[in-house]
């Protein structure tokens, strides 16, 4: 398998697409975050797993998002996101509450090829009462206990960026483990790489167990720092101060559409350079 | 003796007492929570046998099953204590972290419920900590239930609030009557005063203490080793409540 | 977290215990399995995870076993099990069947905290004839379609063998994840390693990913080659010639008397020595 | 041309061309399957582009979620083709890996059913393989079934045996009378020879032909990269089929 170019990578996304993002904390590609809002992409459907960060809300400011379902959206320490905040004011997109294990149960569902699977707690909150398509059944084993069926939940599209990729298209993300079952669970898998080594992870002992195998990746780009602003396994750390900067330029629409010039197109045109 | 200590200094001695007031195995500390951080380090400094699990720890990070695990452990029942906030926080311990006015926060808008609406119920219990005590923040009435205080029969749950600790005051929770109750006021409040700044009713029992200010035992602990150990994963909250900075 | 001694380790284990364990190809403890037979163990309960080896066939040779849930008892290339076959012929054992996915799900549902999990499959099987404890439900989803729920499987003890230990007492084994799951889904979690390291694993980006933490591990034994005749990861291989040894002895009580006066007994009397 | 091949080729160059029948992304192929390992190989060399993942491959085992991922993989429609075999097979497909007698196989008892019970619902196909074709293997009724041939309806079903290879000859599965019928006969065998050795009854359609011998292209390369490929896991199988030794 060989690596294709981002801008084709997210050329490949259409418009309307379910797609599946890793949160700041756990290998977000915010370099296809970036490609997309380039190729103009529209109406996609944001599944934050199990919640949302910068490259969520980069591309709500951008207006190519149409919905998100998550448990939370936050730019952690720099606080609430700005252009998600506006534009769920202004009507523009309609968010689907969830909360972080019912998340991660619908995709495990979908990674076992199961319609559904149970979950305790949930009910009595308003999420419940706000999820049409989450059910409440009665517990098989105990007559007495009622419990939510949550059904799977299939992206269309997983989104993740790894540390490298090998040879085979096998995708390094050490212990963010939970890319894997975002990868299982999508149609397809587009992942962003720091760069390509040559070999077979899966050979190797040690890098093995923090790999997911090609069988789940679609396809792979090279996106150098792809991750950042979030941190990227022992290799880099957050970068606050880029974050920051976002969080008080995107506060109005005047702002992200600087931010977004500056640091989405330009800094696209200047590497290509 | 009234100054020689910070707001926060009193409040992580206060949920550290809590924490050691039952016997406890096992803590998560969710992310931008350095004042109940620093509670489980004091607690384990001062020699109660838990484990932390800190989720925001960088290096050393205790999860290898992604962000999954932590629901999976407290599914388990391997998790004795969480700690929560809410955007709202009433009178039954329901909690808002969705917004207010209608679904989905149509007036203002938090970022959302996390992990709450599962934690609430399978933790073997639950200390809610919210320093802003108001009565915008503690209602009678939540406009949204992210989490529920208490269940209803045929509902599986662990655990529920052991406690609220504010800015003003340390509530007990009651699930069999879903009340809180007035336990201690901090220094420099009173009932009547907690009252008027509280949207929710509450039970008073007799006479209610003062919340004991921290000992210069705490105080050293908190810090030395504690803030030690927080240097890495809340630079800022060291610099701010410990004056410690990192060397550059 | 300080080792302790395997002989105590298997003194710990009380009998009637439900042990689960992996089979030869992942990370099994003979090493426990052969101090359990010293101990005098009796009327264990074993659980193959998915399915049942060497391990399982000395407990029973031993008379140490009442009953096994498993997927299938083998000794892959060696043949059919010996002591096993023997055991439920003469009607000393008794044998629950599953299918291999359903004794992941079962452990799974332990793992998530949920009184039960679904599985597709296994409708129209006498597998499912035979299990009163499994039932047939409607998906919640979808009333035409009928499937199994699997009730949570929470065994007493997990018993595997890691290639290391750290100083906290965290057990590297590597992409043997499932011995993972074993331990979150049981009580307490027995473990033999071939050493104990100075550190941290979950420090170590890259030995991380295929580390069980320690949170789910009650004690841990040295255990030199603790595996054996199973492979450990890329640190030593199957013994084929130690088992096809073993199958031509265990055909008979005598011989399997002998087999184990010499293997268990006198291999660790010179031990100690 | 007759002599020039052994039992073994023979099938894995037939179930080859059942692989290549249909479109194939990926096969899974179980532990002591080396003939279908053989196929597969031999499918992959001839040019079709099929993902093979070899169970028991030692080195770059494709699996890092141990045991339980081949399932979830199957579960999630991304195994399109599986083989199994069976103590017994009968004329619905159903398969018995469990035992003769009562249950749980009180005559004899096999190892168990491994993940038939599932694999056989949830693969894109099944070709089922046993090499002994006898009366005792191919029963009217098997004792016990580990996994149906057919489903009934609102019982998920994604594939069926698309057919039954054996030492003596092909037989093509119809899910939809649930009967198979004889495809091939191989050489040295007639309808009649197979019906002898067959306890369950099975439709012929016309004249049924013998299965092709393989063809010398198909020799070379089973003998030459497939027999290169398959070194590591089975060094038995490769000695004694293409009389190959590891170098020592």
């Amino acid at each position: 398998m060989n690596p294709t170019d981002i801008e084709s990578m997210a050329a490949s996304v259409p418009d309307g697409a379910l797609i599946a993002l890793p949160p700041d904390n756990s290998l977000p590609s915010v370099a296809l975050a970036k490609a997309l809002i380039r190729k103009g992409a529209r109406n996609l459907r944001l599944l934050g797993v199990p919640v949302s960060g910068f490259a969520t809300d980069i591309l709500i400011g951008a207006g190519c998002v149409a919905s998100v379902q998550t448990s939370a959206v936050s730019l952690g320490e720099a606080g609430f996101a700005p252009r998600f905040t506006a534009a769920l004011k202004a009507g523009t997109i309609t968010i689907t509450d969830a909360t972080c294990p019912a998340i991660h149960t619908m995709l495990q569902a979908a990674e076992k090829g199961v319609p559904f699977m149970p979950l305790r707690g949930i009910i009595g909150s308003d999420i419940l009462a706000n999820r049409p398509d989450w059910k409440v059944i009665e517990n098989p084993f105990d007559a007495n206990e009622k419990i939510v069926a949550l059904p799977a939940l299939h992206p269309d599209i997983a989104v993740f960026h790894g540390a490298m990729a090998d040879s085979h298209g096998n995708i390094y993300v050490g212990r963010r483990r939970e890319c894997g079952t975002i990868a299982h669970a999508s149609k397809r898998a587009l992942v962003t790489v720091e760069r390509v080594v040559e070999g077979n992870f899966l050979e190797d002992e040690k890098l093995a167990s923090g790999t997911i195998n090609a069988t789940y990746i679609s396809a792979f780009a090279i996106a150098e720092r792809g991750a950042r602003p979030a941190a990227l396994l022992d290799q880099y750390g957050f970068d606050a101060a880029y974050v920051s900067t976002y969080a008080r330029a995107a506060k109005t629409d005047g702002g992200f559409a600087d931010w977004c010039a500056e640091h989405v197109f330009e800094a696209r045109a200047e590497a290509a350079e | 003796m009234s100054t020689d200590y910070r707001p926060e200094e009193l409040l992580a001695v206060t949920l550290a007492k809590l924490i050691r007031a039952v016997p406890t195995h096992h803590i998560a500390v969710g992310a931008a929570s350095p004042v109940p951080a620093a509670a489980c380090w004091l607690a384990v400094k001062q020699g109660a046998p838990v484990r932390l699990s800190l989720l925001h720890k960088r290096s050393g990070n205790p999860f290898t099953e992604g962000t999954r695990e932590l629901f999976d452990l407290t599914g388990q029942g391997r998790i004795d204590l969480f700690f929560l906030g809410g955007g709202e926080i009433d009178g039954q311990a329901n909690l808002n972290l969705i917004g207010t006015g209608a679904w989905p926060g149509r007036e203002v808008r938090f970022p959302g419920s996390f992990g709450s609406a599962f934690m609430y119920f399978m933790s073997g219990r639950t200390i809610l900590f919210r320093e802003e005590h108001s009565p915008r923040v503690l209602v009678e009435k939540v406009a949204n239930i992210s989490a529920p205080g208490i269940s209803e029969p045929g509902v599986y749950r662990r655990g529920h609030a052991q406690a609220l600790v504010t800015g003003r005051c340390v509530f007990t929770f009651h699930p069999d009557r879903g009340r809180f109750s007035l336990t201690s006021v901090h220094e420099g409040e009173t009932v009547e005063s907690v009252r008027a700044m509280t949207g929710f009713d509450f039970d008073v029992e007799g006479e209610v203490p003062q919340t004991p200010a921290p000992t210069a035992e705490e105080l050293a602990l908190l810090r030395g080793s504690v803030c030690d150990e927080m240097m890495e994963t809340y630079p800022e909250f060291c610099a701010r409540v410990f004056n410690r900075k990192l060397a550059a």
